[in-house]
């Protein structure tokens, strides 16, 4: 398979749409993510012969259909080990993995677990609705508990899945959160994403308007997400409520808290500065268990973390395997071990 | 070298190797086998091992058997009974004596006689001693441990140390028995412990210890030879079914000019097929140890999507997880070989045991109507040309393969006459990189097969699913009629693989009172069987299948031309059902679910017996 | 309050409503059928569904209709063709139109023919003004927005709130048109819309409105009465077939005495059974919703482990997953029961329509010889029977069980004469305490169950798990024999079911020209077509099986009284196979998968044609 | 079921032993497992009636064979499902699941992954040896990367797992190591695993003596450990090398740090303190991150939390049930919705 030609012809966002009716219900957050992924790939200067994009099953998972490129919709969860399979047989293929919070964390956790800690050259995007859009409004692992839903009539009990908590404890090697209707943001965070080598991990709050609407309203509503969104920037405080808050670690408990700086001025020394390269994790596991409405929820790259990926791996031991053991030879094979002739 | 006397001639000879998982039997069994091969005699062998990696010492539970069976005319099993046993402990003695031929000879290593030994599985006294025993068999007694630290004297090894030598002490007898040339087995073991001399020098010295201890005590008063077998020219390997199949798989990549993505979790009988194939990395194979059956097959699934040929390999229970994304495969109709090589069920059942009885599993074990082509080979040695075979009929009709082997053929070994690379026909595979025109489901008129297309095409891109799709353009459709034309050329394409399968070979009578069916790894013992009914005058045929999904064009007449028909394998009648439903034969069913591979005799005399019926 | 003249009897009518997911037709259906059931009618419905949760407005893909026939005779099936067929926008006209009955009503929501609409579904121009359509059928358009409108003027809705409520405007004018009773449906609007109290008024004043359109329009000029249907005397309620497995579920274990654990996994049609189930926490129901298929089926498993009914309910490509899970369920010999509420396939396939193709799954799909007995339910109400049936076996012979539905049946209706509780016998289960001779593997002469030990019972301490066991202990035999013998065990097992299967149940003739043979959800379907048949003169017999594994025990000697065996299910042939595999039968083969149920003329020219052949 | 009856027969460790065989290799560290999970199991005061042992496949996973309670030799990697179902039924019972590093991670990661978010009270004891045992030496998930086993001739490829990490990312409220050969400090840990209410998860570093020999021996070997074992003490400072050495946080780069107290005694002040209830779950995050040979290998519970168990809910959500909708009646059942009559 070649590598992207360097002189492509200029793809637009058009050239990503499919003829195909896009079939999610009315005002559902997967059209903004769709357009966004389709504005976003031509900035790639990558052919779209060279992208693909495996889902799973549900509603999220049926993205690939309205994509423009190469695409498989799976089995349910089981999207991370054929995109596996995929890189392996041609590691220069740009692949998207599209997949919703049951798909990702219910059934495919497992391959999920695994595809982190592999480190797989692709992309994962995970669209939390914290609900199971397509079998019609089950709660999902993503689900607070409590919540009543047409499975759990008298409320859900399980605690749920963390899915940032549970990533970089996967050994995640890059873990963003993005919203659905922010599109500039999203944007920003796929091309960070994009230049990363090795499993992108990026969680996408959306709304489903049938199931579970508003879901994220305290992050996506004008008014309320001031108070309740931490936008992460590289280097700069972890302030929020329009700089008029910040996040300061109480160092007995090691525990995030919330300065208001506007009565503590003085203390915006202490509040934290972000570190997308966080050696030591614990930014990210301090951002994971910033939950709302305790805290403002972080929103951006939480960590970001060097190793080889899994792919560049395989081919690197095969150039090796050549070095050492030499071309393939039928003969050799075949012929190999004790041998002996019958005149 | 050999003793003073000329040896005894003898056509076929069957060994049984039985000792502690820890007394390193496989090892010396296959190293006879080897020199036995080597030497030019037909070989085939069936080695026995317990689940445990290492059951407790002593016991009945922790037997590890290995049986060979060479021999100058040609063979087709490991043999029913022995003609020598060679018993490391009363265990292994308590285990395998009843198989043992009258006046055959019994070889067992006194030191482990032990009263601790004994009592472990209920001996009062040692049985060696019983005079019944004496009278059936030629019984010796040898106090191995013993010589083999006399032999190691002076090395300064532990007495653990010693007592690991002590197979070898036995093979050189064996060498001694049957002749052997010691010279290339010395030579095997200085390089196999290269890196721990002293366990080569201590190997070897017991080794030869051995052969001298027959030679002086001319222990057996006689020794014997195996002439080589008449074999057809050529060159010979000895090879095992798990090394055969792996040998086919990446063959045929070759031959496709197509590189090789295995996705597979690790699973007795199966795993030799993983840790074989990751040799050949040089060959373009990738080999992925996934996290579980279902990320092996749907690693397999992407690699084929990708344009490679995507092989998983397991046996039942991960079988029984691959259902899903088989069904996927189906659907997507893309080229892919699954790899069951069965062992004793139901679920985790017997693990380390032969068993046929995953036919009806690989057939429908998943949602909808979904056939795909089964496949079995036979032997060892066959699993190569099973394996290419397979690979052939998935990029051909564009279908998931399942290509089916099981515990006995996959660990069992026999001489191969290995072909020339150039014989090998190459496999035909064509990319689509044509733009115009392009329809993702349309099909070639002959096959059926729509066209293999790689991501990385330009101009092809196009998107596929588990949903039911459109029979030209492959986009969602939910249209009745539309459902009821893709089921139907889905099982049209699979049937038509027909055309690839060459008639029906019968061997035996090609007609007459009985015909004997059978499949997979059952083919040697079934195959003698025949013959010696045969040789009692009855007139009886044999087919052995090697397609189960499509069966061959032409078996139903083949089945009318027979009285009766018998149907052999090893489960509760799986391949029965499928010929009566197929074919409305009132066939006989002969099955056996022991963990064990039939014997000859236990084939001929349900031939008889079915005569009868 | 009916029409001024006297209405029309008829004795069957057959309605179908269309319109966009968003019309709100499944609840207008429903809500006709229940006013027909509590009418006295005898009702059969059938929803059919698209995939999406709600497809792009006003396109093929996204119609969703609903299907009823009431009657005043007993009927079977929803019919095959509508009287009256209610369109809410082109494509709902366009892809229905053609089922509809020559003369047959269409009342068409006028509003919705814009162009826009139109071009979505390819018509150039309104399909409704088209002469050849006006010929052959008795077409009325109505500006039903505007009507709706209308009548909720002043009420400050929004024009999206107010389109919401032109479903219920239709009902009205089918109220009108079958000279229903409006009372009740009023108090059930209020109840439904109890928290929106503006919803209730809204959706009551185009209910009425729609009623008041037909009376004062005089619109059909005429209207229609459908008498009660002579049923049994007693107590009825219209059940949707989840619900009465659900129901049949809890009733079980109530009349056990044994607490019920449903692990699940969300499926469609399945999901129900766990919604449905969850509700009744107070009868000591545990409802789970496990992580996957796979850790649903284990915790039923742990579940009956501990001593409760396990059950599980999942879809076809659920039950892949559960192969090798089952397959434990089966050699430790537990009691569960696995509900597989069958879809079209294969793989993800049409996940909203109804099919048959899971019977082999079912039977094969797991590894090694592990059969478990195999249970239908043939219509809704029944799934009730056979939910109770297939935990009585469960327990009884100490086994998993399938039980078989289909999407057809879970989400039709039909009246169920409801059972008086006492007259449900108990199911008999008794826990073992007793320690003395307990052996785990010990078997009941009659059943060969085992017995059900809970954890927590003093002495009873013991172990089980997926290895082969020893047939009276139950630890762990690499026995050969052993082998053997538990494998011919487990399946007499379940052969022995036959003790409980009653005879077959033959409907018309006893002997004759034919016999057809069906299973599960085409029950109604079948019946009518060979009553049919039968009306047409011919000899026509018709078994429709509960237990697909095992059989009954005559069916052989009932299938040898016919000359002929038609076998008519919904996939490519599984029941045909595992007839002709069972009795040499020479059956036919009608089967169809379109993900649609059979329509009653299909089954009748089915058997003229077999007949014939 | 009745709870313990609170007269018990005293049990001691024969008690637990059953007559079997037990087949694992000489010298298998699953020797010294069993034989102190024996030891420990009559210290309880619960009949052995109301134990169970539930595993899934692997060497590991044929204890219960050698436990005379109740048990189940399950399939591979669904022990934790089975134990969830089996606590359903009955959630008196004392539940134990036993399983392996490619049972519990490879296969079964996801199992466990939601049996740890939802918390049921079970305990889980991980035989960590680093390997597939039973199938005869492949690498497992826990396996280092580049090693050199059966299925990888050339090196393994992939990131293990980090089972600590793993589990307090899975939402773990209790997560402990301990080691075959240490009896006593497994005693301990089972002790206080006994105690709590929740998922308790042990990983016993164990060896497989067949297939990777002295994988853990810097910290079983009595010299080695010394400098490679850290063992955790609640309200305990993290020392080790006799106290000579400790790990302090350094404040710019949040990593722990070795400390050499003897060349640097006044940083005695800065050594962290343990504290197992560690509210932010920084600590944990911190040890499970600290591995061989860079740091001393944390021993010990690393971080206990509070949250209902899944169970007690489950029960709980039962009584308000019946208190809210009324005792089972079979009438009400049958008959309920719209009913009408036909005479
Ligand atoms: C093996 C299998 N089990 C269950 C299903 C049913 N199913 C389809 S999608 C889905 C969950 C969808 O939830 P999520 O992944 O959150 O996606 P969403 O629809 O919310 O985008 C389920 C349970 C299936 N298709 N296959
Ligand atoms: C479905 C299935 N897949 C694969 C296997 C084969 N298998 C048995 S145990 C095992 C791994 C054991 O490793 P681990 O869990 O670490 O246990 P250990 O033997 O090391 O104690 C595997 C792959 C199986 N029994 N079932
Ligand atoms: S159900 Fe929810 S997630 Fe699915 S398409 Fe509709 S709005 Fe979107
Ligand atoms: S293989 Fe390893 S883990 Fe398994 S029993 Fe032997 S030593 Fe123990
Ligand atoms: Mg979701
Ligand atoms: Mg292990």
């Amino acid at each position: 398979m070649p590598l992207d030609p360097p002189d492509l012809v200029k793809l637009t966002r058009k050239d990503f749409q499919t003829p195909n009716d896009v079939r999610w219900c009315p005002g559902c957050g997967d059209y903004a993510i769709l357009a966004n992924i389709q504005k976003f790939l031509p900035s790639l200067g990558v052919p779209k012969e060279n992208i693909v994009f495996i889902s799973g099953i549900g509603c999220a998972a049926r993205f690939p259909y309205y994509m423009e490129t190469y695409g498989m919709h799976s089995i349910h969860g089981r999207a991370p080990a054929v995109a596996t399979g995929l890189k392996l047989a041609n590691p220069d293929l740009h692949v998207f993995i599209v997949t919703g919070d049951g798909d990702a964390l219910s059934i495919g956790g497992n391959h999920m677990l695994h595809l982190l800690r592999r480190n797989l050259d692709v992309t994962v995007l995970l669209f939390n609705n914290r609900i199971y859009g397509l079998t019609k409004g089950q709660y999902s692992p993503a689900s607070e508990q409590g919540k009543i839903t047409k499975s759990t009539p008298l409320g859900s009990l399980d605690y749920p899945v963390n899915p940032a908590a549970f990533a970089l404890g996967a050994g995640a090697s890059f873990y963003a959160r993005t919203i659905d209707r922010d599109a500039k943001h999203m944007l920003d965070v796929l091309e960070k994403a994009h230049a990363h080598k090795g499993t992108s991990f990026i969680e996408i709050y959306q709304n489903c308007v049938v199931f579970n609407d508003n879901a994220f309203e305290y992050v996506t509503d004008k008014k309320q997400k001031v108070e309740h969104a931490l936008y992460l920037e590289h280097g700069k405080p972890w302030l929020f409520a329009d700089g008029k808050k910040g996040i300061a670690l109480d160092k007995t408990t090691m525990s995030p808290v919330i300065v208001d700086l506007e009565k503590e001025p003085a203390r915006a020394e202490d509040i934290m500065v972000h570190d997308e390269n966080d050696a030591s994790g614990v930014l990210g596991h301090l951002l994971a268990h910033m939950d709302h409405p305790q805290f403002p929820v972080p929103i951006g790259l939480f960590r970001q973390s060097e190793r080889p990926a899994y792919d560049a791996q395989v081919i690197e031991q095969g150039k090796v395997a050549l070095e050492k053991r030499g071309a393939p030879d039928l003969k050799k094979l075949l012929f190999s071990g004790d041998v002996w002739e019958v005149n | 070298m050999a003793g003073a006397e000329a040896p005894q001639i003898r056509e076929k000879v069957v060994i049984r190797l039985a000792g502690d998982s820890g007394d390193g039997m496989q090892l010396t069994g296959t190293e006879f086998t080897r020199s036995a091969a080597l030497a030019g005699n037909d070989v085939a062998t069936f080695p026995d091992f317990p689940a445990e990696i290492r059951a407790p010492a002593g016991t009945l539970a922790g037997v590890s058997g290995f049986q060979l069976h060479f021999a100058s005319s040609a063979i087709y099993t490991p043999g029913d009974a022995p003609d020598v046993l060679v018993a490391m402990n009363p265990a292994a003695f308590k285990k395998n004596i009843g198989d043992l031929k009258p006046g055959g000879i019994v070889l067992a290593n006194e030191d482990a006689f032990t009263s601790a030994n004994l009592k472990k599985v209920d001996y009062a006294e040692s049985p060696l001693d019983d005079d019944a025993l004496n009278e059936r068999h030629r019984v010796f007694k040898v106090a191995m441990e013993k010589q083999v630290a006399l032999a190691l004297d002076g090395m300064g090894l532990s007495t653990k140390e010693i007592a690991r030598s002590k197979n070898f002490w036995a093979l050189g007898v064996l060498y001694w028995l049957y002749n052997r040339d010691t010279e290339r087995q010395v030579e095997w073991i200085q390089q196999k412990f290269a890196k721990k001399p002293q366990f080569a020098e201590a190997n070897i010295k017991a080794f030869k210890a051995g052969y001298h201890y027959g030679d002086t005590t001319e222990m057996f008063g006689e020794t014997y030879k195996v002439e080589k077998a008449k074999m057809e020219p050529g060159v010979y390997r000895n090879i095992m079914g798990n090394v055969a199949l792996v040998t086919g798989l990446v063959t045929a990549s070759q031959k496709a000019g197509v590189p090789l993505v295995l996705g597979s979790y690790p699973i007795t009988p199966a795993s030799d097929i993983l840790h074989n194939l990751a040799k050949y990395r040089n060959y373009g194979v990738v080999t992925f140890q996934a996290e579980d059956e279902i990320a092996a097959i749907a690693a397999s699934i992407g690699a084929s999507y990708g344009g490679a040929i995507g092989v998983c390999s397991t046996s039942g229970p991960g079988l029984a997880l691959k259902g899903e994304a088989l069904g996927l495969a189906h659907i997507l109709e893309i080229p892919m070989v699954v790899v069951n090589v069965q062992r004793g069920g139901p679920s985790t059942g017997l693990p380390t045991k032969t068993e046929q009885s995953d036919l009806l599993q690989c057939m429908y074990g998943r949602n909808g109507d979904a056939p795909v082509p089964v496949i079995a080979a036979k032997s060892p040695a066959d699993c190569f040309y099973a394996a290419i075979e397979a690979v052939k009929v998935a990029v051909k009709y564009m279908t998931p393969v399942v290509l089916m082997s099981d515990g006995y053929i996959a660990n069992g070994a026999e001489p191969w006459k290995i072909p020339e690379p150039d014989t090998i026909p190459d496999i035909p595979v064509s990319f689509r990189t044509e733009k115009e025109g392009y329809q993702v489901y349309a099909r070639d008129e002959a096959t059926l097969a729509r066209a293999w297309v790689k991501p990385g095409t330009p101009g092809l891109e196009h998107r596929v699913g588990g949903l039911e799709k459109d029979f030209l353009t492959g986009e969602v459709s939910y249209d009745p009629i539309n459902h009821q034309k893709m089921c139907d050329i889905r099982a049209e394409k699979v049937a038509r693989v027909q055309q690839d399968i060459p008639p029906t070979y019968v061997e035996g009578d090609e007609d007459g009172d009985i015909l004997v069916v059978g499949w997979g790894g059952t083919y040697g013992s079934i195959h003698v069987g025949v013959e010696k009914a045969r040789a009692g005058g009855h007139k009886v045929g044999q087919v052995h299948l090697r397609w189960l999904n499509p069966f061959p064009k032409d078996l139903g007449d083949v089945l009318g031309r027979y009285k009766k028909v018998l149907v052999c394998e090893l489960n509760k009648g799986q391949l029965w059902r499928l010929l009566r439903a197929e074919y409305l034969v009132d066939a006989q069913s002969f099955t056996k679910v022991q963990g064990q591979p039939f014997l000859v005799q236990e084939v001929q005399d349900a031939i008889e017996a079915a005569l009868k019926a």
